[in-house]
């Protein structure tokens, strides 16, 4: 039982580290900040759910994975939040997004 | 009363007067009178202490202590019982004086000016009764600061000016130089209280006795010894009673007393001689003696020249101390009295001169001695007395501080006061000679007409001019009080 | 593992320290100021100060941050260019940064457990706290009841600063024309 | 109001969970992290978030400084009150053993007192702070 | 009224859970802290059917666990996106309209669209359109179905 | 990975440095204010290292079982450094209102040009 | 290390790096709005952080400060953006003849 | 002292505190003042009653929460302490009193309960600062008073209020932050914060460099706090521009509290060490007393503003109080300790005069104020009175600091110091005598014309100020007692 819990919450959270690192690395990499948003959106849902995920595994008893489950509802609750009070906020400040056929906007 | 009582009263009365002077400053009459009334009873009470003196009794009372083991502390010796008369003395005949001069001059702020001459008063006697150095420092800076609104009567440009010169020079002196010694003689002695023989002797010696001697002589800012006169003759723009307040009755005078207070009892004069801590002073006396007479010949102004020859004088009873012989020491505290009187009525001259005549350069005063006799007369006596010519006081004074210095065999004394005499002669006589055979210039019609000082000023000044001859004649009272200073025995 | 994420967040609390002398844009200060406090709580928790991080999260990133936006809403954005490098701040600077180095030279190494400061006042409040005080939380206990009248300063201080703000800042009565 | 439903809606539904979150900050902090002061701002923040979203006059409406203002003396009175309790109670001031008759059970009251003082004040503080700030007209800047 | 009742009892649960101590003083400050908390929560009229949707709850059991894939799926998706490098994406700007009646409803639509990456909701009209920003230009027939958009009304109870 | 011993104090130091020199020589005010915020906490990492004992844990009894050979970290300089966040945040809050008050006033909160309004006053 | 010790040592490292990168678009910008992503992005890596940690430290219970940073990261994020977008974080005040006095 | 008097040392601090939040849940003007008023008077009787009991018993301690010493925070109350704690609550009370008239003219209707609320809590943080005995304690209540004395300046009616107040506020943050570094290495090496405590072993560390960087920095801080030469720069704005009642507040007390944490920190916690003569401390402190006080006095000569002129004189005057101190004998340190008290009452009573003068006037400078002396002689004599007394001449409280002053210096041989303690009160001369002939020795001015005397409640205070400057100068044995016993006691753990 431990052996099988312990290799899921190794997978779990590599998987949410590989999604952290990746939606960081979306956050550095992509043209513009809408773009950019999409790669930190994902650092919110996916990275986050799966680490907590996996530590709600390991936890030790059920007021620390409470928690954890309210961190985990919590993120996903704002996160959509903010990626649209941002982008809403970047737009109405004339910041126009980058698009690859027009190639104009995105970073200034 | 008891002698302790009437240290205090002595102190006080002149204070008390204050109050009243200023209720009364809408009559003058009154306001006059109080001032006249409180100085009559100042000498009752002065008397009453010589008297006490007399029958060898020294008051001594403490007033409580200002800072821990150190009390603010009254106590009667005849030097300052000398002083003590002098001040009181002159008081009342200045009022009088005053009366005559301040209405005849059209002065403001009259009130303010007997108020605070009042207040100078006070602090003159506690300067004379003070038990040890802290007080009489407390009483010598309050005396300064209370004859400063005096000085600078006027509120002209140069009075101020003057103000500052008065206040700088004095204040200065007294707390970076006069301070510093005391506190040194405290932080040394351990006390402060004056007492015959000194309070040093034993505690210091070598050339700190001579530094700490300089610090003093030169920080009684009021003895005016060279380099620190220059404000004697600023305070000159002041109405003539304040001068006769500042070389006569009170300033001066409570800074050579000082000088002669600390000679005796702070050093000792047997310390003093020990370590020849006194000797540059001597030449420093001379210096300032002759110079400031060089000085009082050049000036045609009656009351620079006067001033310049109070500077001089007042070197006189330094250098009577500096010799550190007992003859010149009695001479020295005697100068202080016979000083006052006569300085006191040559300003008083000068002053009805101006208040009657409006002159105030001795080149326009060719012819006055006819037109005001009395005045010019008086001014007669008190230049002889400067020279020191018989039937004066101001002779008295200046053989014993030549016996001493004979005695001492103090030649460069001897030769100061020599050529003084010669100086003191010079720029006398010509205006004696001037005032009463000289012809009037003939472009003087807007004053002509003119006729004496106004009766209380030519009152006063007649007052000091006697006084000056008795001091001469009867001079015995004060001769006791002189000897006194050196255990008894002159 | 604990050591290298204390030696990069340090790391990285430099970087953000230095951005914040360098940039010109307030704004952009203004955050990483905030990110700058997040990552001194990060560290917080590394060193086991679990009340400390929760205040500086609560208070540094939070509260601070949203102050300094408010008052970044009411005065201009940019810092203005051109002010050179100050040498008197450099050597101010230099000097009392050398004699704090000097001053680490003798202190106990990081977590010494044989340090004074781990044996002389701290070990009763570990030791007798929760039978004297009561909480299983002894910086609470220290906090509020051994320390409790530094907190009621503390209480006092931002008591000040409330009625303080509002005395140079707020807006009186509104009275009718 | 209508110009953003998404902030909106998610703010409604997050303040209540603020406030409880930070009442349980408040009232736990002998068993974890926390106490008075952390939960006194958190409690604040839920009324920084309203007044962002939902504009700085709503929130003074529903928070008026009359209150604040009386929760911000209230809060420094109940601490400085403990102690003052405690030294009427015969121990030194701040000495929360008085409180009762067992000394553990004094401190616990007294903690509990405290506590509840210190994020009264705490939470007044920030939100007048906050509103201040927030209330200040931008376009006075150029008053002189 | 029955909306603050449960509001007092969620937090109260809330409470319980996150405390894990079950002291009566505890409990009774629980209590008070719920009942206070409701009181402030209606005085800042958050206890409504949009602060506290009492009536979703049934329905939402669906909606979430479905979001919940589609989240995954769209993970995966703009991962692979990321890592292929800057030139993969093809952003677009378009436009989409949210058939729920009320802001509650287009709210959650618009934040299941943002939740899921690779789409985020830039602005929401009065008449419910919706502006996206997507990485992908692909996202766009993928919303065009209106597959979510009816699961949102039905969790609604629109549809 | 071993931590110098005493690497934790220097950084904190160098931290303190950038803070104390963006107060002195920064002549913006936000600014001056936000670099004395950095110099702050940087003064708490040293106080909270300070407290920190190696393979210790956070001072805080655990709820069951006995705190039999656990280390704990020293609470107090936590409980110091509390009160200080407190100051440093009132502090912040009190410096910013002058700002404010200093924008409206001089309009500018650079502090070269209003020493130059206050010199031409004087 | 025990493997389970291991496990959230990777996923510590992992978000240690993710903070970095993110630090780094926070400085570069070049936008307002990257950097507040930037900052946010921080914040929830940082949250992560130190639930990893306390696991780490195998004291997990102090999670409330992981909560407590979502939200104010949270709420820093919407002012930030309420800022940003109006210059000011709630003026005006309406008629309130009250004031703050 | 048993029964409620037994609670003196913490009642004094707390029920200031406990009055604040009164007086901000009140928000009356006039019950701001009344409960000012009243507490300021209530802590003045405390203090006296608290000096006579140390006077009587020597020091004791409270110990808040009854937490035994260095666990708990402990007041510890010797001489020093009470006497501080005197003159802190003697000269609020004289200003709160005085309050009334001013800030009804300078600080507007809504904010004045602020005010009355500030102004409580600025003396409950002086109180808590000079009695506590805990070293963190004492920067809880440096900041209380540092933070409403930041709002007390910011409060001035002229703009430049604000940026003094600010300066005031970043160097003053600067200097509590270098204070808590100090007590932080000091602690690290110790491991405790109370003060007592510190001093006992403090010394077995005290080769260390941290203890000295400790000795440092607390210095600095400090110095910063109670602006020494050259920490001063925030000093002069601050006093100028601040509320009349709060410059006279402040000058009084705030940089003189800041003289007893210094005192307190640096002989009382680090004088066992050695450290003070070992390391250059008393030298420099030395030559930076005596720069303050002629660098000071001589820009002090040459302000257009009487205010700001008052201010540089503060500063050379905190020099003379440092230059007793770094003398490091009883008679220096008691010539410091009593100035704290002389300095308070007659630079107080100098604000006050001219917090009147702004009033009737509507400026401080000299050159508004020609001829005030007619308009207003009651409050110039004051002025003169006191003026006199920061010249030091007999009579006055100023007289009684220098010749302790220069005894102490001449006990030590240091005769060029005494010199220059003496030549620097020349330029006090200077300083005020410029007020005298502008507000004697001139015909007032047409913009004179509607001038009155102050008003009586402001002319009350002003007096009663200017009175003990004569006062306690006539009689300063106990003063100065007072100072002396405090110096042993000082001394007493302060290794040669």
């Amino acid at each position: 039982m431990s052996l099988i819990l312990d290799t899921l919450s190794w997978a779990l959270i590599l998987g949410g580290s590989g999604f952290v690192l990746i939606g960081t690395l979306g956050l550095l990499r992509l043209p513009d900040v809408f773009t950019r948003l999409h790669g930190a959106g994902m650092t919110d849902t996916m990275g986050a759910g799966l680490l907590v995920l996996g530590m709600l595994l390991q936890s030790p008893d059920w007021l620390v994975a409470v928690k954890l489950v309210l961190i985990v509802v919590f993120l996903a609750f704002t996160s959509p939040m903010t990626s649209h009070a941002l982008a809403r906020a970047a737009i109405l400040d004339g910041i126009k997004p980058w698009l690859r056929d027009s190639g104009k906007g995105g970073a200034q | 009363m008891s002698p302790s009582t009437l240290m205090i009263l002595a102190l006080l009365l002149p204070l008390l007067a204050v109050g009243p002077i200023v209720l009364a400053g809408r009559y003058p009459n009154l306001r006059e009178a109080v001032s006249l009334g409180t100085g009559g009873l100042l000498i009752a009470v002065v008397l009453g202490l010589l008297s006490h003196l007399a029958d060898g009794i020294v008051p001594a009372l403490e007033l409580g202590q200002m800072l821990p083991g150190l009390a603010l502390r009254l106590e009667l010796e005849p030097l300052g019982m000398l002083f003590a008369l002098v001040a009181a003395g002159l008081w009342p005949v200045t009022i009088l004086y005053a009366i005559g001069y301040m209405r005849g001059h059209h002065e403001k702020n009259q009130t303010r000016f007997y108020a605070f001459f009042a207040v100078a008063i006070s602090a003159a006697m506690g300067v004379a009764l003070s038990g040890n150095m802290l007080t009489l420092f407390v009483f010598y800076e309050v005396l300064t600061i209370c004859t400063f609104p005096l000085v600078t009567h006027a509120g002209t440009p140069e009075a101020k000016k003057a103000g500052r010169t008065y206040l700088g020079i004095l204040i200065g002196t007294s707390i970076l130089l006069q301070l510093l010694a005391i506190i040194a003689t405290w932080s040394l002695a351990g006390t402060l209280d004056f007492a015959p023989g000194g309070i040093l002797a034993g505690k210091v010696s070598g050339p700190l006795v001579g530094v700490l001697f300089a610090l003093y002589v030169f920080g009684i800012g009021k003895a005016a010894l060279m380099p620190f006169h220059r404000w004697l003759p600023a305070a000159m723009v002041a109405p003539t009673p304040v001068s006769a307040l500042l070389h006569a009755v009170a300033v001066v005078k409570a800074g050579v007393f000082t000088v002669l207070k600390v000679t005796v009892y702070i050093f000792g004069i047997d310390l003093l001689a020990e370590n020849a801590a006194a000797d540059w002073l001597v030449w420093a006396a001379g210096f300032t003696i002759i110079a400031a007479s060089v000085v009082a010949l050049s000036k045609d102004n009656l009351k620079a020249r006067l001033a310049y020859s109070t500077i001089s004088q007042l070197s006189y009873v330094l250098l009577g101390a500096a010799i550190l012989a007992p003859l010149s020491l009695m001479g020295a505290a005697i100068h202080i009295a016979a000083h006052a009187l006569g300085k006191i009525t040559l300003f008083f001259a000068a002053g009805a001169v101006m208040v009657a005549s409006h002159k105030t350069e001795i080149s326009q005063m060719a012819g006055i001695g006819r037109k005001m006799p009395w005045t010019m007369g008086a001014f007669a006596i008190g230049a002889l007395s400067m020279i020191g010519l018989p039937p004066t006081a101001g002779f008295v004074s200046k053989w014993y501080v030549l016996s001493g210095a004979l005695q001492s065999q103090q030649m460069v004394a001897v030769a100061v006061i020599t050529l003084s005499t010669l100086l003191n002669a010079a720029y006398f006589l010509p205006i004696l000679h001037s005032a009463f055979f000289g012809r009037a210039a003939d472009d003087d019609h807007h004053h002509h007409g003119h006729g004496e000082a106004p009766l209380p000023s030519v009152l006063a000044l007649c007052l000091t001019a006697a006084g000056t001859i008795a001091l001469f004649v009867l001079p015995d009272q004060v001769l006791t009080l002189a000897g006194a200073l050196l255990g008894g025995n002159p | 593992m604990i050591e290298l994420l204390d030696i990069v967040i340090l790391g990285m609390m430099v970087v953000a320290a230095l951005a914040v002398l360098w940039l010109r844009d307030l704004f952009a200060v203004a955050m990483l100021s905030g990110a700058y406090s997040l990552m001194g709580a990060t560290l917080y928790v590394l060193l086991d100060a679990v009340d400390v991080a929760f205040t500086e999260a609560a208070v540094g990133a939070g509260i601070a941050t949203v102050l300094m936006l408010g008052t970044l809403t009411l005065v201009p954005r940019q810092e203005k260019p051109g002010k050179k490098p100050s040498l008197a701040g450099l050597f101010t600077v230099a000097a009392t940064g050398s004699l704090l180095i000097w001053a680490t030279l003798d202190m106990p190494e990081y977590g010494d457990p044989d340090a004074p400061i781990h044996h002389h006042v701290a070990p009763r409040y570990m030791k007798d706290s929760a039978a004297e005080v009561g909480p299983p939380n002894v910086v609470t206990s220290v906090l509020a009841s051994y320390r409790g009248y530094d907190t009621l300063g503390e209480t006092t201080v931002i008591f000040t600063a409330a009625i303080g703000v509002m005395a140079l800042l707020a807006r009186g009565r509104r009275r009718k024309p | 109001m209508k110009e953003k439903p998404i902030l909106r809606v998610g703010t409604k539904f997050l303040i209540p969970f603020i406030l409880m979150f930070a009442l349980y900050v408040q009232f736990h902090g002998d068993f974890g992290p926390g106490g008075g002061f952390q939960a006194g701002v958190i409690f604040a923040s839920a009324f920084v978030l309203y007044a962002i979203v939902f504009g700085i006059a709503n929130a003074r409406r529903a928070l008026p400084a009359g209150i604040r203002r009386l929760l911000l003396s209230l809060g420094v009175l109940i601490y400085a009150g403990t102690g003052v309790l405690a030294l009427v109670e015969g121990g030194r001031f701040l000495d929360y053993s008085a409180l009762a008759a067992q000394p553990v059970l004094g401190q616990h009251l007294g903690i509990f007192l405290v506590e509840f003082g210190v994020g009264m004040t705490v939470f007044a503080a920030m939100t007048t702070i906050f509103f201040v700030f927030a209330s200040r007209d931008p376009s006075a800047r150029e008053q002189d | 009224m029955a909306r603050t009742l449960s509001l007092i009892v969620l937090m109260l649960v809330l409470w319980l859970v996150m405390s894990g101590h079950g002291e009566l003083w505890l409990l009774a400050l629980g209590g008070a802290s719920a009942v206070l908390v409701a009181w402030i929560a209606r005085r800042l009229d958050s206890v409504d059917h949009e602060g506290h949707p009492l009536h979703l709850t049934w329905r939402g059991l669906g909606y979430w666990p479905w979001l919940a894939v589609e989240i995954v799926k769209a993970n995966l998706d703009v991962a692979r996106t990321i890592l292929a490098g800057p030139d993969a994406v093809t952003p677009a700007v378009f436009t989409v309209k949210a058939s729920q009646s009320d802001d509650l409803g287009r709210t959650i639509y618009a934040n299941s669209i943002t939740l899921t990456p690779g789409t985020v909701t830039m602005g929401v009209d009065d008449d419910g359109t919706l502006t996206i920003h997507a990485l992908n230009a692909g996202a766009r027939e993928g919303l065009e179905t209106g597959d979510m958009d009816r699961r949102v009304r039905t969790l609604m109870g629109e549809a | 990975m071993e931590v110098p011993g005493l690497f934790n104090y220097w950084m904190a130091i160098v931290l303190m440095m950038a803070g104390l020199y963006t107060v002195i020589a920064r002549g913006n005010l936000v600014k001056k204010l936000i670099g004395l915020g950095v110099f702050q906490i940087s003064v708490f990492v040293l106080y909270i290292t300070m407290g920190k004992i190696k393979d210790g844990t956070a001072p805080i009894l655990p709820a069951s079982g006995s705190a039999e050979g656990v280390v704990f970290s020293n609470p107090l300089p936590h409980v110091l450094i509390l009160t200080a966040i407190v100051v440093g945040i009132a502090t912040t809050a009190l410096g910013l209102a002058l700002v404010v008050r200093i924008h409206e006033a001089f309009g500018t909160i650079e502090e070269d040009d209003i020493q130059a309004i206050e010199e031409s006053e004087a | 290390m025990d493997h389970t010790t291991l496990m959230f040592a990777a996923a510590a490292f992992a978000l240690l790096v993710a903070m970095v990168m993110a630090l780094v678009r926070a400085l570069m910008g070049p936008t307002v709005y990257d950097r507040i992503l930037a900052v946010n992005a921080f914040g929830t890596k940082t949250l992560l952080m130190i639930a990893v940690v306390g696991f780490l430290t195998e004291r997990p219970e102090f999670l409330d400060i992981a909560l407590v940073y979502a939200l104010i990261n949270f709420i820093g994020t919407v002012a930030v953006t309420k800022f940003v977008r109006y210059r000011s974080l709630g003026f005006p005040v309406g008629d309130n003849a009250e004031g703050e006095l | 002292m048993s029964g409620p008097l037994e609670h003196l040392p913490a009642l004094a601090v707390v029920i200031p505190l406990m009055t604040a939040p009164v007086i901000v849940a009140l928000r009356r003007p006039w019950a701001g003042w009344l409960l000012a008023t009243l507490v300021s008077w209530a802590s003045l009787a405390m203090s006296l009653l608290l000096l006579q009991q140390v006077l009587e018993t020597g020091p004791f301690s409270y110990l808040m929460g009854g937490w035994a010493a260095p666990w708990g925070i402990e007041y510890r109350v010797d001489q020093l302490d009470a006497f501080v704690l005197v003159i802190v609550s003697a000269i609020a009370s004289v200003v709160s009193v005085y309050a009334r008239k001013s800030v009804e003219a300078e600080i507007e209707p809504d904010r004045q309960y602020l005010f009355y609320a500030m102004f409580v809590l600025c003396l409950c943080g002086l109180l808590g600062m000079a009695i506590t005995g805990d070293a963190f304690n004492l920067f809880v209540f440096l900041e209380i008073s540092s933070l409403s004395t930041y709002v007390l300046v910011g409060m001035g009616r002229d703009r430049r209020a604000l940026t003094a107040s600010l300066r005031y506020l970043i160097l003053g943050t600067v200097g509590a932050t270098f204070y808590v570094i100090g007590i932080g290495l000091a602690y690290m090496m110790t491991g405790t914060l109370n003060m007592a405590d510190l001093a006992q072993r403090l010394p077995a560390m005290a080769h260390t460099s941290t203890v000295r960087a400790a000795l440092a920095f607390l210095v600095v801080g400090i110095g910063l706090k109670m602006a020494a030469f050259p920490l001063h720069a925030w000093l002069p704005n601050a006093y100028t521009h601040a509320p009349s009642a709060a410059a006279a507040l402040l000058a009084g007390t705030a940089t003189k509290v800041s003289v007893y944490v210094f005192l307190r920190i640096v002989l009382g916690v680090f004088g066992a060490t050695g450290l003070l003569t070992a390391l250059p401390v008393t030298q420099v402190l030395m030559v930076l007393a005596l720069a303050a006080m002629f660098i000071c006095s001589a820009v002090a000569i040459w302000q257009p503003d009487l205010k700001r002129a008052l201010a540089y004189s503060s500063v050379a005057q905190i020099g003379y109080i440092l230059l007793g101190v770094a003398l490091l004998s009883e008679t220096g340190l008691a010539a410091g300790i009593v100035h704290l008290f002389n300095h308070a009452v007659m630079k107080s009573a100098l604000f006050l005069a001219l917090g009147a003068v702004a009033l009737r006037v509507g400026s401080t400078r000299i050159d508004a104020m020609r001829g005030i002396g007619r308009k207003m002689p009651m409050t110039m004599a004051a002025v003169l009175v006191a003026g006199l007394s920061l010249i030091g001449v007999p009579l006055t409280v100023g007289f009684v600091s220098k010749w302790t002053l220069v005894e102490a210096a001449l006990d030590d041989g240091m005769w060029p110091v005494a010199v220059l303690i003496l030549a620097s009160s020349l330029l006090a001369v200077a300083y005020v005598w410029r007020i005298v002939e502008a507000a004697w020795m001139a015909q007032p001015g047409p913009e004179l014309a509607h001038v009155r005397e102050a008003p009586t409640a402001m002319l009350l205070s002003i007096w009663v100020l200017a009175g003990a400057s004569v006062w306690f100068g006539i009689d300063a044995t106990r003063t100065l007692g007072v100072a002396r016993l405090a110096a042993q006691t000082l001394l007493q753990g302060v290794a040669p």
